[in-house]
């Protein structure tokens, strides 16, 4: 996968990205952003990673947007979107910004030369077993994560009927 | 090294038995009449045991009377290292007599949780006598915080009003001083063990360490500052009249006869001997401190409203004029010092005893609320007198034969010195007559019966009555006990004109 | 694919600074989360980029596992917003102060 | 024989003990008898012992009491030709004097305290007495000093008599804190306190040395026979029982700062400014005394005054060296002052408790005997010639005469003067209490004295009358006595010496025509500012509360409230609310916004990423 289709992919994503993160609209949002997982899939299997790539889509875009999508439904009254204060804006853009610049400069110093590597495939089969045998500790490790995570998203999310009104 | 070879561990098996006292009284909690009946024996047994380790080995040798000697923590160099000298051992006895008397002068007096009470009292004493006994500067500190813990409890819990405020202020004065002197052992075990290579707690391993002098400085004067705080001296004093107020009898006992000796026998045992140059650069202001307290403390107790913290500020002056003693650093005032730290622990433990029973009787400390008690209780009126005649330094009783040589000894280090030492003993007079008069003397305030001296409390105060009187006769005998081992301490010994 | 490593992980960066950026900036409760995922996919992007470079499959191993803390994330935020919004009507994250003690 | 010296001051001791474990359970007299029983028995070793102190005496060491590296305290009893006297008279004029308390305390409840600190006062006055090294003697001294305090205030129920106690012990307890400090300095420099081996080092003494401890000893002395500056306590120590002042502040306890002088005169004479400042003290002392007795209303306060004064001329004499004069002038002033005050006792207790002499007056027609005894003895405090009183103060003024020197002319002056208001205030005493018509309120007195009361009156009498013989002037009998102790005095020509008696003889008389004319029947007049200035002493008191009590109560309260209070504690908690303060800063950074949380995060990261910036582009 050559430069220019990288770069191509890479734009749509961070074009979808910028839209999705200034959308007033929750749904249009997370529509945005499925758009931008479907290009990082692209840029993945270009990398050489065809079973991430496949997951990214299948996980990513498939399970956890719909999953916002379905949340997004069953909330009634869709969230309200009040307009953020300009000068509220103004200390998290600095720190966001301060963050991206520092970053960039990072990756930018940082740079090892090492343009046009040849292509680097890893066949799914060879990723399985490394992720099987070699980081079995890893996937026992997060799986615990999961399970955790299931029973807490069981406990917060159950209705409580009559829902008590708190202050 | 030891005088007597014996393998039976004589003292371990002292420093422990009043844990089998501790731990047999908080089980009988639920019964305080055995609990009672426990403390009693467990203290009578204590003091049966060191009065006979006393009396066999009283005639006193050069060397160690008893040593024991056992790897703890070979990791660190810390030894389990007990040793026993004249001095420690009479010490010892008197923390053991001390012991009884606390527990007989508290008996039905408890307020709450009987058998806790006697087992923190128990734990102390095994704390104290830790102290007295260790050699290695670990156990020494370990000892130095457990004799804390009990006194606190017991001043937080069985104190009068402000006892939280009291119990706090102990603990904290204390516990700053030790953090000190912790960081000054630690550093002192690391700097020997670079010097010479072999990482030990021992105190007579640590003693010969070479030290450049800003450093040895800064150690002794961590060392020093968690002893003054214990002995007390003038600015670091304020602790004691609160801790003595809110204590019950039987701390009060305890703190004013041993734990004040602990900050001596600490400066004498390990602050002088591990840092002789510094140490005797700061003698004159030890004498400086000591004499400003004496004065500092008759002023102090002469204001008093309570009779309580009328004594425990006496305390300060008392133990102002034992450091004048201990820094005139020849064989009399030392000898002084270490003979008044007993004579004042006998005279003061016996004073606060009263005072738990003039309390007990008439309901107050205060001075309007006391007075005429002479007519009521003449029996309590007549030991409260003695008391306190022995306390003022009434030549014939223990305290005046302890002042004597170490105003002797003070003169002999520098006439100016005892000359005003001497002054002292017109304010111990002021203190102790207001102290008179407004508890013996004068119209009583109701003329309902007040009982007189009960068996039990009759019990208590006539051995002490008795020491009085022997000591104040007779001081000879106990002086030959400690007299070899001060004289075997590496103090730097300034002898005087004989 | 031929790409430089240090396209892909200013790629990376990028995303990642937008995603900082939606958490940081937005109010609701919906758009941090959203901006959670962007910064974890912005990881397993990097990851996989390194994997490419160093000829390792490590990196995929961990994108793997990273996928599986952004399902787990996304499932507890999600049902965090449920709770929020059921109790307060609203997905105002500013709204959340009971913590305030004083 | 000699093992018997010890049971002299051990009797009295064992009496008091007795008295204290038996004393409740014995008859109501039994108290009285058994102290002065014990008193007596005393007095009887001592004469028996008597000759044996001739020449060196004798010596007893019971035990080493204190002793240290360098330093001894034996408990040892030295029975010689200056301490066998001194100890005879104590002994017989305390039997005396416990006889006469035996009728005095009859009704009072609670005789066994009573008699057993008189006899433990015994047992110290004989231990400063006998001592042979300064140690005992600082043992009876304070002991001595204790017992006056416990007896001053025996009727505690009254706050006064028990702050008059108080001031007695404070105002001593001065002088011993003197006398100590002497002690420390003659313990360090000759390293002994034994008296016959200071007496002999002393010359060894630096000259300085020596007249710093005679001044230190000299305020000891002062300080225990209530001389200037430390004499304010004496007038109040009248508030005690009669008994008690005519024993502890007439023959004893006030006498044994001059015994204490007198026993060690060597060590005195060894810097001659020591010695002129006792006999000056001595001197200014007896004028200022009996000038206060001359204004005084009670009638024990004027005889304190005048004991205050009498003593002054005993310390007189020993600042002259005349050790034998002022012995001689110790125990014949013992005698009548005992007697004058039991003779008080006995007209207050006629008087209903009447203690104001110029509310008495007449008791001359109803008690004759008593008023005889009286008149004894007056004559002897006036120094009437032939009595024994003008022989012992004619003694030492001679000693001040032929010493010669404008300095001791000075004092002699001083010493007529005083003899002639000596004799004025003994017989203005006279006059207002037994001659005149009564003015007591004639409501029902009590008409009898117990006998015990009177009895003991006689043989003093006799002893103050007769006592001149002891020491006739030109080589007395005290004088070769004590020769091998004292200088003796320098043989003063014939001619002095008549004429000073004769000079003593007209100032008796010059007194006695005054104190007729005045005090003869003449209503009192009214005080003038003057005499209420002499009646308090020149408000001596005053001066002492406002200069030194009441700064020291106000320096006390000051350390309690202010240094320990706010500095020391202030400082502290200060420290502390400070901490505590500080931790409140600090929580209110996390105040539960979410928003400033996800800041926090953001900051941490930019954070973070700067640290990585600067160590990877700038190593």
């Amino acid at each position: 996968m050559n430069l220019v289709a990288f770069w191509i992919f890479g734009g749509t994503a961070l074009l979808a990205l910028v839209l999705c993160v200034t959308r007033r609209n929750a749904v249009h949002a997370v529509l945005y952003l499925l758009g931008a997982f479907l290009a990082i899939a692209a840029i993945l299997f270009g990398l050489g990673a065809p079973l991430p790539a496949a997951w990214q889509v299948l996980v990513y875009a498939g399970a956890i947007l719909v999953l916002f999508l379905f949340v997004l439904m069953t909330l009634h009254p869709p969230p309200a979107m009040k307009p953020r204060r300009a000068r509220e804006l103004v200390l998290p853009a600095l720190v966001a910004a301060g963050n991206l610049a520092g970053a960039l400069a990072l990756v930018l110093a940082g740079s090892g030369g090492r343009e046009g590597l040849p292509g680097y495939v890893l066949p799914p089969a060879a990723l399985g077993r490394a992720l099987f045998a070699d980081a079995w500790i890893g996937v026992e490790a997060v799986s615990f994560l999961l399970l955790f995570a299931a029973v807490g998203a069981f406990w917060l999310g159950r209705r409580e009927d009559p829902p008590k009104e708190r202050p | 090294m030891a005088l007597y070879e014996t393998t039976f561990p004589w003292l371990s098996l002292v420093l422990f038995l009043p844990l089998v006292g501790a731990l047999g009284s908080a089980l009988l909690a639920r019964w305080p009449a055995a609990c009672r009946a426990l403390s009693i024996f467990a203290s009578l047994a204590e003091l049966g045991v060191v009065a006979w380790l006393f009396l066999v080995l009283r005639a006193g040798g050069d060397g160690w009377l008893l040593f024991e000697d056992h790897a703890w923590i070979p990791a660190f160099g810390i030894r389990y290292t007990l040793g026993l000298d004249g001095l420690s051992l009479t010490l010892a006895v008197l923390t053991a007599f001390l012991q009884l008397v606390a527990v007989l002068s508290s008996l039905g007096r408890e307020k709450t949780r009987v058998g806790l009470f006697y087992a923190l009292l128990f734990a102390m004493e095994s704390g104290i006598l830790g102290v007295f006994f260790s050699l290695d500067l670990a156990l020494f500190y370990f000892f130095w915080e457990v004799m804390l813990i009990p006194m606190f409890f017991l001043i937080g819990v069985w104190g009068h009003e402000r006892r939280r405020y009291a119990a706090i202020k102990f603990f904290l004065f204390t516990l700053i001083g030790s953090l000190l002197m912790l960081l000054a052992i630690v550093a002192l075990v690391v700097l020997h063990g670079q010097d010479t290579g072999q990482y030990t707690f021992s105190l007579l391993a640590l003693r010969g360490t070479q030290l450049n002098d800003g450093v040895s400085h800064a150690l002794y004067f961590a060392f020093l500052l968690a002893f003054i705080i214990k002995v007390p001296l003038f600015p670091l004093h304020t602790w004691l009249p609160d801790a003595h107020t809110e204590a019950p009898t039987a701390g009060s006992v305890i703190l004013a006869g041993l734990l004040l000796k602990t900050g001596v026998y600490g400066l004498l045992r390990i602050g002088l001997p591990l840092f002789p140059g510094p140490a005797a650069e700061s003698l004159p202001w030890l004498a400086a401190l000591g004499l400003v307290g004496l004065f500092y403390g008759a002023a102090l107790a002469f204001a008093q409203k309570d009779i309580k913290r009328l004594i425990a500020c006496s305390s300060v002056a008392h133990m102002g004029l034992l450091a004048v003693g201990l820094c005139s650093m020849n064989a009399a005032g030392l000898e002084g010092a270490v003979l008044q730290a007993v004579n004042h622990g006998i005279t003061t433990g016996a004073l606060f005893c009263m005072i738990g029973m003039i309390e007990a009787r008439s309901g107050s400390r205060d001075f309007e609320r006391l007075g005429g008690l002479w007519g009521r209780a003449p029996l309590l009126g007549g030991f409260f007198l003695f008391f306190n005649l022995a306390s003022m330094g009434v030549p014939g009783l223990n305290n005046f034969a302890g002042e004597l040589l170490i105003l002797i000894g003070a003169f002999r280090a520098h006439p100016l010195l005892g000359a005003l030492a001497v002054g002292g003993m017109v304010f111990a007079a002021a203190y102790t007559l207001r102290l008179l008069q407004g508890v013996l003397w004068g119209p009583p305030r109701d003329e309902a019966p007040m009982a007189d001296l009960s068996a039990r409390e009759a019990l208590t105060l006539l051995p002490l009555a008795a020491l009085v009187l022997l000591l104040g006769l007779q001081p000879g005998w106990l002086q030959e006990v400690f007299r070899q081992s001060i004289r075997a301490l590496p103090l730097a010994l300034g002898g005087g004109a004989p | 694919m031929n790409v430089p490593l240090e396209h892909a992980l200013l790629l990376a960066t990028a995303v990642f600074g937008i995603g900082l950026s939606c958490a940081l900036i937005r109010r609701e409760l919906l758009f941090v989360l959203l901006g959670v995922e962007i910064m974890l996919c912005a990881a397993g992007l990097a990851l996989v980029a390194g994997s490419a470079a160093w000829r390792q499959p490590d990196g995929q191993v961990f994108w793997m596992l990273l996928l599986a803390i952004a399902a787990a994330e996304v499932a507890v935020g999600l049902s965090l917003l449920l709770h929020l919004h059921r109790r307060r009507r609203t997905g105002d994250v500013d709204e959340l102060r009971s913590l305030r003690g004083e | 024989m000699e093992a018997a010296l010890p049971l002299i001051p051990l009797l009295p001791l064992l009496g008091s003990a007795l008295i204290l474990l038996l004393g409740r359970r014995l008859p109501p007299a039994a108290p009285g008898l058994i102290a002065t029983a014990t008193v007596a028995a005393s007095a009887a070793v001592c004469l028996a012992l008597f000759p044996l102190s001739a020449g060196e005496g004798i010596r007893a060491r019971l035990f080493v009491w204190i002793a240290a590296e360098g330093f001894a305290a034996p408990f040892g009893l030295l029975f010689d030709p200056l301490s066998a006297p001194m100890a005879l008279m104590v002994t017989a004029v305390s039997a005396l004097i416990h006889l006469y308390a035996t009728g005095y305390m009859r009704e009072d409840p609670s005789r066994v305290r009573f008699f057993v600190l008189f006899n433990l006062f015994v047992f110290a006055m004989l231990l400063i007495v006998l001592a042979d090294n300064l140690a005992i003697l600082f043992v009876g001294w304070e002991g001595v000093g204790f017992c006056s305090y416990a007896l001053i205030g025996f009727w505690y129920r009254e706050p006064k008599n028990a702050a008059a106690g108080q001031k007695a012990f404070l105002v001593t307890r001065v002088g011993d804190v003197f006398l100590l400090i002497a002690m420390l300095w003659l313990a360090s420099d000759l390293g002994t306190l034994g008296i016959r081996e200071i007496n002999g080092a002393a010359p060894a003494l630096p000259p300085d040395t020596a007249t710093a401890i005679g001044v230190l000893l000299l305020l000891g002395a002062a300080g225990k026979s209530a001389q200037l500056p430390l004499m304010t306590w004496l007038p109040d120590a009248m508030a005690g029982p009669t008994p008690v002042s005519a024993l502890i502040h007439a023959a004893t306890m006030v006498t044994a700062g001059a015994y204490l002088l007198c026993r060690l005169n060597p060590l005195l004479l060894q810097s001659p400014a020591a010695a002129a400042a006792v006999a000056a003290i001595g001197a200014l002392t007896a004028l200022y005394a009996a000038l206060s007795a001359l204004f005084q209303r009670e009638i024990k306060r004027v005889l304190a005054y005048s004991t205050m004064s009498q003593v002054g001329y005993m310390l007189l004499g020993a600042g002259l060296g005349a050790v034998g004069a002022a012995l001689f002038h110790l125990i014949v002033h013992a005698f009548f002052k005992a007697l004058l005050f039991m003779a008080a006792g006995c007209v207050i207790h006629l008087f209903g408790g009447e203690n104001d002499i110029t509310r008495m007056g007449g008791l001359k027609k109803t008690k004759r005997a008593l008023f005889w005894l009286f008149v004894a003895g007056v004559l002897c405090l006036a120094g009437a010639p032939l009595t024994g009183g003008f022989f012992s103060k004619d003694a030492i003024l001679l000693a001040a005469l032929s010493r010669g020197g404008w300095f001791f002319a000075l004092l002699f002056g001083l010493g007529i003067a005083t003899a002639l208001l000596t004799a004025v205030y003994s017989f203005r005493l006279l006059y207002l209490v037994f001659l005149g018509e009564r003015r007591a309120s004639p409501d029902a007195h009590p008409h009898s004295v117990p006998r015990a009361m009177t009895v003991p009156l006689w043989p003093l009498a006799a002893l103050g009358l007769f006592g001149g013989l002891m020491n006739l002037p030109g080589g007395g009998l005290l004088d070769g006595w004590l020769l091998p102790l004292a200088a003796p005095p320098e043989p003063a020509s014939h001619a002095a010496e008549w004429a000073l008696a004769a000079a003593a003889a007209l100032m008796v008389l010059a007194g006695w025509a005054l104190a007729q004319r005045r005090y003869r029947g003449a209503a009192p007049a009214p005080e003038t500012g003057a005499a209420r200035a002499f009646r308090s002493g020149l408000f001596a008191d005053e001066l002492y509360q406002r200069a030194l009590v009441r700064p020291f109560k106000a320096f006390s309260r000051f350390c309690r409230r202010v240094v320990d209070g706010r500095v020391i504690d202030g400082g502290l908690e200060g420290g502390a609310r400070l901490l505590a303060s500080s931790g409140g800063w600090l929580s209110r950074l996390s105040n539960g916004s979410v928003s400033r949380y996800r800041l926090a995060l953001g900051l941490g990261l930019l954070g973070m990423l700067g640290w990585m910036m600067v160590s990877v582009l700038w190593p």
